[in-house]
């Protein structure tokens, strides 16, 4: 007789999604399903609107990284109608979308992420949340993680209008600039945020480096995966979350191929099963070979760590710092280990936060010149962006008026979801052993999937946003052998 | 639903102005003109006060077709204001196209007081083209939900 | 004495509505102070048991967002107005569909057919996933979609519709004040079915661009122009759909040099939204010929769509459609 | 709604009218049973509604059961609203709580099967029940009438309208675009059919215009802007500057003789004659103030000149003075501005411009005029010839397709009248060339027939060309009428010294813009529409404003007469009654709705919308508001609300008709 935990819905990712683990006769895992419960079908519904709509449109895929896709969307607009857009245009985005990268990030990883490490991950529920993270690292953190997110959401309204579903970008570049006084101001609180970043990652350091526990349990095998990694590039190869090439590194971390946007298609397929409406995307050359590891399986990730190992640098001095330190404490190029990428995530935020800076102080960027009227008729156009939870693209065919004729998305978390389902199958199984299932281990298993930060709200257009766990264990006949619970506020 | 081998008798409201439209109707009846008897007259005092939420109101209710009906171009008593409604009343015709209604399922009509014998011969036009189309069936170019599939049919 | 129970739910949503919440920052812990949170998965743990477990109408209050995509969407809805004394259409999804909402213009077949055939699907044989699939192991389960996506009052009754996409943070504040006022007995809760954290006028109402007598000669596209950033966007051929828009978002698109698209709904008292637009644009089109008008009108691609871009699912033709009727 | 209304339901059989093919008693019965619900609480059928019987009837129930809304199914509202609405007046309701809808016209006189007919009708009461519930009770709006009245345009027409309202004791402002009244009538030597001389019988009238103390004369004026309504409008007037103080002028005539710039006058004298920088337009001219022509008058081109100021002996030269812009206030308007004579240079074959001796009728009123340029001589352009044969072409731009499709009424009698006065003083062959002689009234038959006898050749044809390109012998030097007589299907060509086009008329050029001004409508060709063609042929759809003579369509001088007698009737009429009800049929914006989006501003053509910049909100004047709804239909807030007319009425009439559905399967069920 078989044994079903089945984990619905999954707490502390932003989004829904069940995990299905089936044990065998001897209380082992024989599997584990990860399933996405939901589907919207924008490819669908975006056929028939204005191309310049979007960006708007797309927004409300999600509303947690909307400004992701208001970015990836007003790039393919770019390309349909082939406008090269103001230098200062470019900047405004990017310097929105850096401030949206640093909000992201932070909320990731203080609410979600946080509680896992600085907490412990065998600390009691009632503590493992942003509260025992503030009671851990001290009071006045809460108020810097408030204040983080309003900094950013300040500078997103300033440049995109609007706090949520930013409304400015449009072909060509934006529909407003930005005065000298929204800059200086948009400066203070990029050089705030680089303290932050900073203060983050001394945190990292203090609490979670400095416990042997902890960087025994990064480095051990439960939470390591062999797989290709992906991440947008500049042209010197330094990590780039507005605008690039994607580069494709193999477990050895050499490069397999490094594509333009327009490109993807010839680099990228989705895997279909029947059982979950989400996608199984892969490295095409290399080929869909099931839930495995190794450079012959086609299985890639796009997280912060991935980021780190397809690039060969950052562009900033600070971040560039912390990425060399990164490798060297872990062992070289490319790090394996999922839970580093917390790690890798708060280096991420050092770089938004420093670019930040850099862009708010560039001379041009209070300058009108922020759109360039399109002149060419619109037909075809990709548009690619690093979200933070994976490389995020759009992909719009028009007719030539510049109305869609068909669609193609290809979103930040759906990258994961191969590998998402091998982590949890894996720490499942070496942490489920004889029917014998307790609550650290299921947290552990949550772990698992928690470090790529999983956003279904994105990949099913669904339902994002933390939910609650709760594993009923059953036997085949159906009666209840154990229920287990966790709180989170 | 007894008339299963009768032919289908569309269901049409017109909207009449008070005083060119509803009055040609009026001389259409002082004349004793037969027409189908499908058709249901409001009356409003211009065509201006059409409001596309009449319209599709009147769809929306089971209408299978909908009339409007003003004094004929530069007649208008208030001016010009059937022009107002000629500018809605095209823009109106494509917003039914993508909602599923075909666009000859709203039919404009000028009617002077005097053109009874029009108004009573435009009517009987109009109930054969709609009793062509059928009952209104949603049918949509963009391929709206008419039936109601399930997942499964979907699945392979 | 216990504190009055609250609860905020999504059903298909994209978050927003959540984010924006927790954008009104230190006002989030007014709510802890007067109400005990018993249900709010974005914040806190408890599952749809508990909430069952609860009496009938023991939630005082229950924001819930997101539009009814699925059987488990409709089954959550039916559950929480079971428990709530005051259900709250939170959000465009909730009270008019928002833009997921223009998969109504799609049959549910098209919209799954397409999301499994595009060119980067690796779809051999033609795959869908089914609600209901045997592996080795076992079955596995996932929810059934509807034809088409409901607002939250077509399958349940509402009391009261905040609108926005998602609303505004300070009309979330100024929402939370009243309730916390009603319940100190210091002012009135708004007749059943009320619009609340909304103006009653339109977005123009908010709106600081110089506006004249309104007459068009042609529709232009944003970005084909340099619009005059002092005046009125219609005015310049941009198809802003501020005139139709309930006001309470302080005009933020048009203020930021954007079109309105519509996220708020309609105004106060009016039946069909897409038919205030019908009206307005035509009313602009400076013409009376109708060689003129045609070409002015082909400015506006696919007009519907603009219409009803957040309100598809909430209008008058498509709430008349058979496929609505399904599902109840 | 929320309370719920006790409405009664009265199906009227209308004889047979209406019962011998709706089945009444049916209609009236499933009213009372399937509509409890809208708030029926009686139904009844009788044979006769509108008769005393029935209204009392309808007045016992709403006694007795206390109706508090009453929806009779019988005739048009056009026939018997009134008649319902008053019994129920009679009962003590508000007379708008009562609905009449047609089961008559638009159901049993038009359909032939019973079934099909009594279920229309069931639909049509069902809508009527489900309307009449959201009725308001409405009073009507109440307006005083100003006493004075605006007469626009100096022509026989405006003239005699403004004379009967001034003697009848009312104030009138008669507005002349040009320096003096009189109109074309006063270019005209006679007058057909009697002959009598056309100044004789309007010089008197001019004057008793320009001295009545009841008429204020604004000549050489214009009006530029029409605000407010019936009762109550106040006309901005230009009184264009004459250069002339009037208080001081005595019209002596020194200045005008002492004028040493000669112009060509091309108004008056249509270019056959000159006047003078300074001019009174003719001798008669009322007033009899000269005006200076700034853009001829060498003082106004060099800087130099002013000899009329030199000699004038009152100083009443005023080179400084400006135009005055006075607003009047008048409860009422008659537009009397005439017409315009078709330009004959359009027909290019007919050679005019390029023909010297082809003449217009109105230059061949002057030819013929005593006081004209010729002193009444009828002669070539040379100005000496006398010519021995004369052509006069009928129908020049009328009844012609490529130009006017309308008649122009005058064209035929002034074609005999002048081929009656070439044959008197210059004994010349006159040749008549006509489509058809229409002479349809008092005497002009009579006319016709005695120019017959006078000998004066009528060619049934429509002239194909004149030209100068002679051919044959004795052509030389003549114009050549190319055209087929149709009695006897033969090409004429007939050689002339002189060919005269009677031309036809056309609306004033800027009628469509003129109209605007006063919020009044155009038929397709310019001519201004009256309320109805036979029943009110000088009121406008526009409450407070008429029309007489020429602006309404072509006329005469008789009828031209009588309308303006007519119109002003009508004025006085109003005057008299001091106040007026208007229907209560308005547009109201609620202002706290009102975005001030400024959608609707256009959208109303009696400019009753006016919005405050202050407040940033429009708001419609009720009494300027006609009640045509058009607003309502556009105010993208849904912020203007139509009594009478509201969208919950209409809405739930709508659903009230489709209750009763002949293609069930088709509803959304």
């Amino acid at each position: 007789m078989t044994q079903r935990i089945t984990i619905d819905p999954i707490t502390r990712l932003e989004g829904h999604g069940k995990i299905e683990i089936f044990l065998n006769d001897d209380g082992d895992v024989a599997n584990t399903y990860f399933q996405i419960p939901e589907l919207r079908g924008f490819e669908r519904f975006v056929v028939g609107r204005p191309i310049e709509e979007m960006a708007l449109l797309t927004n409300r895929i999600c509303g947690v990284c909307p400004e992701a896709h208001h970015m990836a969307a007003a790039k393919a607009a770019d390309a349909a109608y082939k406008v090269e857009v103001p230098r200062t245009g470019k900047m405004l985005r990017e310097l929105l979308y850096m401030a949206f990268y640093a909000t992201d990030h932070t909320t990731h990883f203080y609410a979600l992420a946080g509680p896992d490490f600085i907490v412990g991950p065998d600390a009691p529920v009632a503590e493992r949340n942003i509260l025992g993270v503030i009671h851990k690292v001290g009071l006045e953190i809460g108020g810097k993680v408030i204040q983080m997110r309003k900094f950013g959401h300040t500078v997103v309204e300033m440049i995109g209008g609007r706090k949520v579903h930013p409304c400015t970008s449009i072909p060509g570049g934006l529909t407003k600039g930005i005065t000298e006084e929204q800059r200086k101001e948009i400066e203070e609180m990029g050089r705030w945020a680089i303290e932050f970043a900073q203060f983050s990652l001394q945190a990292f350091n203090d609490i979670v480096l400095g416990n042997k526990t902890y960087l025994d349990l990064i480095l051990g095998d439960i939470y390591t995966h062999q797989t290709y990694y992906m991440g947008m590039v500049d042209e010197n190869n330094h990590t780039n979350f507005y605008d690039g090439k994607v580069r494709v590194v193999g477990p050895d971390g050499k490069e397999l191929v490094k594509y333009a946007p327009n490109e993807y298609a010839d680099h990228i397929a989705e895997h279909v099963e029947p059982w979950t409406y989400l996608k199984f995307p892969y490295m095409k050359k290399v080929g869909w070979k099931g839930f495995v590891d190794g450079a012959d399986s086609g299985v890639y990730m796009a997280t912060p760590l991935s980021r780190l190992n397809a690039a060969d640098g950052l562009a900033t001095p600070r971040a560039q710092e912390e990425y060399d330190k990164f490798y060297k404490t872990l062992g070289g190029k490319p790090v394996h280990q999922r839970l580093a990428t917390h790690w890798a995530r708060l280096i991420e935020l050092l770089y938004a936060a420093e670019r930040w800076v850099e862009l708010a102080t560039d001379p041009e960027i209070t300058s009108p010149d922020y759109h360039a009227i399109p002149t060419a008729t619109p037909t075809e156009g990709v548009g690619i962006v690093e979200a933070p939870r994976g490389t995020l693209t759009h992909h719009y065919w028009t007719d030539e008026r510049g109305v869609v004729t068909k669609a193609n998305l290809v979103v930040g978390t759906t990258n994961n979801y191969a590998p998402i389902t091998m982590s949890i199958k894996k720490a499942a199984s070496n942490l489920i052993k004889k029917g014998n299932v307790n609550e650290g281990l299921l947290n552990m298993v949550e772990m698992a999937f928690r470090a790529y930060d999983p956003c279904f709200g994105c990949a099913t257009h669904s339902l994002p946003g933390q939910m609650p766990l709760e594993v009923t264990v059953r036997k085949a006949d159906g009666e209840v052998l154990d229920v287990l619970k966790q709180f989170v506020d | 639903m007894t008339e299963e081998k009768k032919p289908f008798e569309p269901t049409i409201v017109g909207f009449t102005c008070n005083w060119c439209s509803y009055r040609a109707a009026d001389m259409a009846g002082t004349a004793r003109m037969k027409y189908a008897p499908n058709v249901r007259l409001i009356r409003l005092m211009c065509s201006g006060r059409l409001d596309p939420t009449f319209v599709f109101k009147a769809f929306a209710n089971g209408a299978d077709a909908v009339l409007v009906s003003g004094c004929h171009p530069g007649d208008c008593h208030y001016v010009n204001q059937n022009y107002k409604m000629l500018r809605r009343f095209n823009l109106m015709r494509r917003v039914l196209g993508q909602m599923g209604i075909e666009p000859e399922r709203l039919k404009l009509l000028w009617a002077s007081a005097a053109e009874g014998a029009i108004f009573a011969a435009e009517i009987n036009k109009f109930v054969e083209q709609v009793r062509e189309l059928g009952p209104l069936n949603w049918n949509n170019k963009n391929g709206a939900a008419v039936e109601t599939p399930v997942l499964q049919e979907a699945a392979v | 004495m216990s504190k009055p129970k609250f609860a905020m739910y999504w059903a298909a949503s994209c978050g927003g509505c959540e984010i924006a919440v927790l954008n009104i920052h230190e006002k989030i812990l007014d709510v802890d102070a007067n109400f005990d949170v018993v249900f709010w998965p974005v914040a806190m743990d408890a599952k749809y048991k508990d909430v069952e477990a609860m009496e009938d109408g023991s939630i005082l209050l229950t924001l819930f967002n997101g539009g009814i995509r699925n059987d488990e969407n409709e089954h959550v809805a039916k559950l929480l107005r079971r428990k709530s004394q005051i259900l709250v259409a939170f959000g465009s999804c909730a009270n008019e569909g928002c833009v997921p909402g223009l998969a109504n213009f799609s049959s549910i077949k098209d919209v799954v057919d397409t999301a499994f055939s595009t060119i980067s699907t690796d779809n051999p044989n033609n795959i869908r996933p089914m609600t209901a699939y045997d592996m080795p192991e076992g079955t596995l389960h996932i929810p059934t979609m509807y034809p088409v996506l409901k607002t939250l009052d077509q399958v349940v009754d509402v009391d009261y519709y905040m609108p926005g996409c998602p609303p505004e943070s300070h009309q979330i504040a100024a929402v939370i004040d009243l309730v916390i006022q009603v319940l100190q007995g210091k002012a009135e809760l708004p007749p059943k079915g009320a619009t609340i954290g909304a103006g009653g006028s339109t977005v123009c109402d908010e709106c600081g661009r110089k506006r004249n007598v309104k007459t068009i000669k042609e529709f232009n596209r944003i970005q084909m122009i340099q619009p005059d950033p002092e005046l009125c966007l219609l005015e310049q051929g941009i198809p802003c759909n501020g005139p139709a828009t309930r006001s309470g978002c302080n005009s933020r698109c048009p203020s930021a040099g954007a079109q309105c698209i519509g996220c708020y709904g309609p105004a106060e008292g009016v039946v069909d939204y897409g038919a205030r637009l019908v009206s307005a644009f035509g009313s602009v089109i400076d013409s009376d010929d109708p060689k003129e008008i045609d070409p002015i009108l082909d400015g506006l691609v696919a007009p519907a769509g603009q219409f009803y871009r957040f309100n598809l699912a909430g209008s008058l033709l498509r709430a008349a459609k058979p496929a609505w009727k399904s599902g109840d | 709604m929320e309370k719920k209304e006790k409405i009664g339901v009265y199906v009227c059989h209308c004889g047979t009218n209406i019962a011998g093919v709706v089945n009444v008693g049916e209609v009236s019965k499933w009213a009372e049973e399937n509509l409890k619900d809208q708030g029926v609480v009686v139904s009844r059928d009788y044979k006769f509604m509108c008769s005393s019987l029935g209204q009392e009837l309808i007045q016992k129930d709403i006694k007795e059961q206390g109706l508090t809304r009453v929806m009779v199914a019988a005739c048009s509202p056009h026939l018997h609203e009134k008649t319902f609405r008053n019994a129920c007046k009679g009962a003590d309701m508000n007379p708008y709580l009562c609905e009449l809808v047609s089961i008559r016209e638009q159901d049993s006189w038009v359909h032939t099967d019973k079934v099909a007919a009594t279920e229309k009708a069931k639909a049509i009461v069902s809508g009527g029940v489900a309307r009449v519930a959201h009725h308001e009770a409405l009073e009507p709006l109440r307006v005083p009438i100003h006493p004075a009245t605006l007469v626009v345009g100096g022509g026989i027409a405006g003239i005699q309208a403004a004379l009967e309202i001034a003697d009848a004791g009312f104030h009138v402002y008669l507005v002349e675009r040009e320096p003096s009244i009189g109109g074309h009538m006063a270019q005209f030597d006679k007058t057909f059919p009697t002959l009598d001389c056309s100044a004789c019988i309007l010089t008197p009238k001019m004057v008793d215009a320009g001295n009545h103390p009841n008429i204020t004369l604004l000549t050489y004026s214009e009006v530029e802007k029409v605000d407010g309504y019936v009762g109550n409008f106040v006309a901005t007037i230009r009184k264009r500057a004459r250069s002339v103080v009037e208080k001081d002028c005595t019209g002596c005539g020194i200045c005008w003789e002492k004028c040493p710039k000669k112009v060509v006058d091309d108004v008056f004298e249509v270019g056959m004659g000159t006047r003078k920088a300074v001019y009174v337009p003719f001798p008669q001219a009322v007033p009899k103030y000269p005006v200076i022509d700034r853009v001829n008058c060498t003082y106004y081109i060099k800087g130099t000149c002013k000899a009329c100021e030199k000699f004038c002996p009152t100083n009443a030269i005023d080179f400084a003075q400006e135009d005055e812009i006075m607003n009047v206030e008048v409860g009422n308007i008659i537009l009397a501005t005439g017409y315009d004579l078709f330009d004959s240079r359009r027909i290019q074959q007919y050679g005019y411009g390029r023909l010297p001796n082809v003449f217009t009728s109105l230059e061949f009123e002057r030819l013929s005029n005593a006081a004209g340029p010729t002193g009444g001589n009828i002669v070539l352009r040379d100005g000496k010839t006398v010519p021995k044969a004369v052509g006069i072409v009928h129908c020049v731009g009328s009844r012609d397709k490529n130009y006017n499709e309308y008649c122009s009424a005058i064209c035929c009698m002034q074609s005999l009248k002048f081929a009656h006065l070439v044959e008197e003083r210059t004994g010349a062959e006159v040749y008549n060339f006509y489509i058809d002689i229409r002479t349809p009234a008092k005497g002009y038959e009579e006319f016709y027939h005695r120019l017959l006898e006078e000998g004066t050749h009528f060619v049934r044809g429509k002239v194909a060309e004149i030209s100068d390109a002679t051919r044959l012998p004795g052509e030389d030097g003549k114009l050549i009428v190319q055209v087929e007589d149709t009695l006897t299907a033969v090409q004429l060509r007939v050689p002339l010294d002189m060919v005269i086009l009677s031309a036809g008329l056309e609306p004033r050029a800027g009628s469509k813009e003129f109209a605007k001004t006063f919020g009044i409508s155009c038929s397709a060709d310019g001519w201004f529409i009256e309320r109805h063609p036979k029943l009110d042929p000088v009121a406008t759809m526009t409450e407070g404003i008429y029309i007489a003579g020429c602006v309404q369509g072509p006329k005469d001088i008789p009828a031209s007469v009588a309308q303006g007698a007519a119109a002003a009737a009508r004025v006085l009429g109003k005057i008299q009654q001091k106040e007026i009800a208007l229907e209560p049929v308005r547009a109201t914006v609620h202002e706290e709705q009102c975005s001030g989006c400024r959608i609707c501003n256009n959208l109303c053509p009696f400019n009753a919308i006016l919005f405050h910049e202050d407040r940033m909100v429009s708001e419609v004047n009720p009494a300027l508001c006609q009640g045509c709804g058009t607003c309502v239909a556009g105010c993208p807030a849904g912020a203007i609300s139509g009594t009478g007319f509201s969208n919950e009425q209409i809405l739930s009439q709508i659903e009230g008709l489709l209750l009763v559905n002949l293609s069930k399967e088709a509803a959304a069920v």
